[in-house]
């Protein structure tokens, strides 16, 4: 059995210049406890990893507007001003990637895979200071895996055992996370007995959660 | 119809039977509402369905189901649900039919740019360099002419986002077949000459034989 | 919706000498009336790629003892004498590769990725002749895509557009496959009306699949 | 109890409450059944599930629920099935706290060799190689001689399955310590002495200073 934590407490494992990794699109399969946790306990200088920023006072835009994220690495910042004018200013440092690239190379950094080799990006200023390797004869990048101190996963479903599963498109990058950090720590909308989920539909076995997030009283 | 919606419903035609179709946010978005819906067209959106459907009725919205733009949809009946990294295996795979983009400049070689306008612009590429690479047509829906500027150029100045050209490209005033990394113009928008097409566009291009009229 | 074929029909799409990958462990999640059909027309100089060739008489040991492959690409023969027999007589060409890098590559074959860069095998035999390539002060294999001219696919259930689910350890190397290929047969045990298989259950999307195969009579 | 047993009982010492685990096939399977059911222990078997349960009753058999070896095997409470390609993903990237795997050669450095003797034997190597590599922790349980010879060998002279070294080597004999490349003695077998051990082995080992009775 997971030892069910508030989310204040979940947000207490974190350190000041932690990084960390968070599922969501557009707000859409985000976290929300953990973030306005982590929010409210006023951290500072994390290097964030998701696929975007979402918007001002939405998902990660919480967290952004928070002034707690030092560094971005993302695939999309360009519904969230405040995470332009951030960059702009200097006080948020942004790496931008493709979304396929970023999502297999944090699949490869929890599957112990060396790189991904992908044709994204190739010709493209995207090659800069990176490697390009030549397999039989064809060009592709070679990108390196990616992984975090903390991944903070949103699911529809926990056991008590840590068993996810999801829903529809609040899936998005959450099971891929939830492979490729030290300390997983998943905020379901639901916990429920084991067994309630078949073996079939678990998307994240149990094995890989350190944590569960508490449902909201 | 506005202009974008003339774009759109061009692109339409593009699409052929029991396709699989990802469309990229704004003017891309619209090109389902010209895809009739026995077509068998299946939309991959690429936050994780395969099945878009439209917008839902009031009260129907579902937090867990939106679009690339954030955006509530419905899933169709046979829709699949995926992760994101299975979602871009997809797109980068060849699973994909036709991708339809946006852009802020296509070049006399094909090739796109449509994620930064350095200094100016910074929304990062999302999907669109993944789609780009790997959808087995790529089509670029977009409006000919912006702020008085030829958006059809000769060199993009633009960051690219494939090296990979496209394969056409739909605007409002006519449509252009890239073939051996050259644009040829296949179309013109009714009332409009070659000539004209060519006084507001930047790039040079071949015509074809037997230009039409966009319908 | 996709055309329903009988397996016989299905079998005779394949040209001798075709390129096939069959999901399948032990016999365990393969297409049973698929391989039977493929035996009973006769194929010859087929090139597979599986997990393993069971045993005689069970899933894919059928097409090894019908001589029907000339070329293997597997994880493991030790239960299957007969493909020994054929590998020591040199009328079955063997490639032996690791079971997590196998089924990787033919990933990385279905999803565009240009390598499998992995740590398996390295400092092993396995490196001969193959490509090892450092990452960050790192050493890895690099390991090339696998695609196939067919894939057969055992699933649990299909929807009349092609939709797959998978049952237990059934499912194994099968939605891998499915997307490698360039035509996919799927046979399921049951063919269930549009809708019946939840968006959130489904592990294989129709637009992979080209053909299904009919249910028994 | 057999030899067998005997080694197979001692493995499951080694493994922690609430941890996951992967039994090769053969003699390392047999260690299952001496880890008791309220360990919180989940077994993994490569072919895709986690929560790998006892042999099912007659007639409970499923064709579809079997492990790496093909046997029939039930699913525990809070079992999950997942496909190869996420089942080498947990192996390769260091999910799996403890794998047991079978032996052909142990050498004094610690390396092991179990998937193919050249023109004899060609099991090939399925999952070991990716086990040997990923696994956390890698335990080896193999017999100590076999037709007379050392199955701890100075250096194998079958192929490697992995180049990186065990940890710990669990015989009918003794166990042994793999510290930075090199076996370290720390268990014998009852009625046994470090001096027999070393007869009945060809690699070198060093012995620990407080080496104990295998239980």
């Amino acid at each position: 059995m997971k030892k069910v934590l508030s989310p204040g407490a979940a947000a207490e494992l974190v350190p000041d210049g932690a990084r960390i990794m968070v599922g969501g699109f557009m707000g859409v399969g985000t976290p929300r406890r953990i973030i306005d946790a982590l929010v409210a306990s006023g951290k500072r200088g994390l290097t964030l990893i998701a696929n975007d920023t979402a918007m001002p006072g939405r998902g990660l835009g919480k967290l952004i507007s928070a002034k707690a994220v030092r560094r971005l690495i993302v695939s999309h910042i360009g519904l969230n001003p405040e995470t332009q004018k951030q960059m702009n200013e200097g006080t948020l440092e942004v790496e931008l990637m493709p979304q396929g690239t970023l999502v297999e190379c944090i699949r490869a950094g929890g599957m112990g895979l060396g790189a991904v080799v992908t044709p994204t990006g190739l010709g493209t200023g995207l090659e800069e200071g990176k490697r390009v390797i030549d397999v039989d004869g064809k060009n592709f990048l070679l990108e390196l895996p990616i992984r975090a101190d903390f991944a903070f996963i949103a699911a529809r479903q926990s056991d008590y055992l840590g068993n996810l599963d999801y829903s529809l498109t609040a899936q998005n990058f959450n099971p891929i996370m939830a492979m490729a950090a030290g300390t997983v720590i998943a905020e379901p909308e639901h916990i429920v007995p084991v067994g309630v989920i078949p073996p079939d539909a678990v998307r994240t076995p149990a094995a890989l959660v350190d944590h569960l997030v508490e449902r909201p009283q | 119809m506005t202009p974008k919606e003339r774009i759109a419903r061009r692109v339409a035609q593009e699409i052929e039977l029991g396709t699989l179709v990802n469309l990229g946010i704004g003017l891309p978005s619209l090109v389902a509402s010209f895809v009739p819906a026995q077509s068998g067209v299946f939309f991959q959106s690429e936050n994780g369905v395969i099945g878009l459907g439209a917008r839902p009725p009031e009260g129907m919205e579902d937090p867990d189901l939106t679009d690339a733009g954030g955006g509530f949809v419905t899933a169709v009946p046979g829709a699949a649900a995926i992760d994101s990294a299975m979602s871009f295996g997809l797109i980068r795979g060849g699973h994909i039919d036709v991708t339809v983009l946006g852009g802020l400049q296509v070049d006399e070689t094909g090739h796109l740019a449509n994620w930064v306008i350095p200094g100016k612009m910074v929304p990062g590429m999302g999907g669109a360099m993944d789609l780009a690479t790997g959808a087995r047509r790529v089509i670029v829906a977009m409006q000919h002419v912006a702020k008085g500027a030829s958006k059809v150029v000769k060199k993009c100045d633009l960051p690219l986002t494939s090296s990979r050209p496209i394969d056409l490209l739909v605007t409002d005033m006519a449509v252009f077949e890239v073939r051996a990394s050259r644009l040829v113009l296949t179309e013109i928008a009714p009332g409009l000459t070659p000539e004209k097409v060519a006084d507001a566009t930047e790039a040079r291009f071949e015509t074809a034989d037997d230009v039409r009229i966009m319908a």
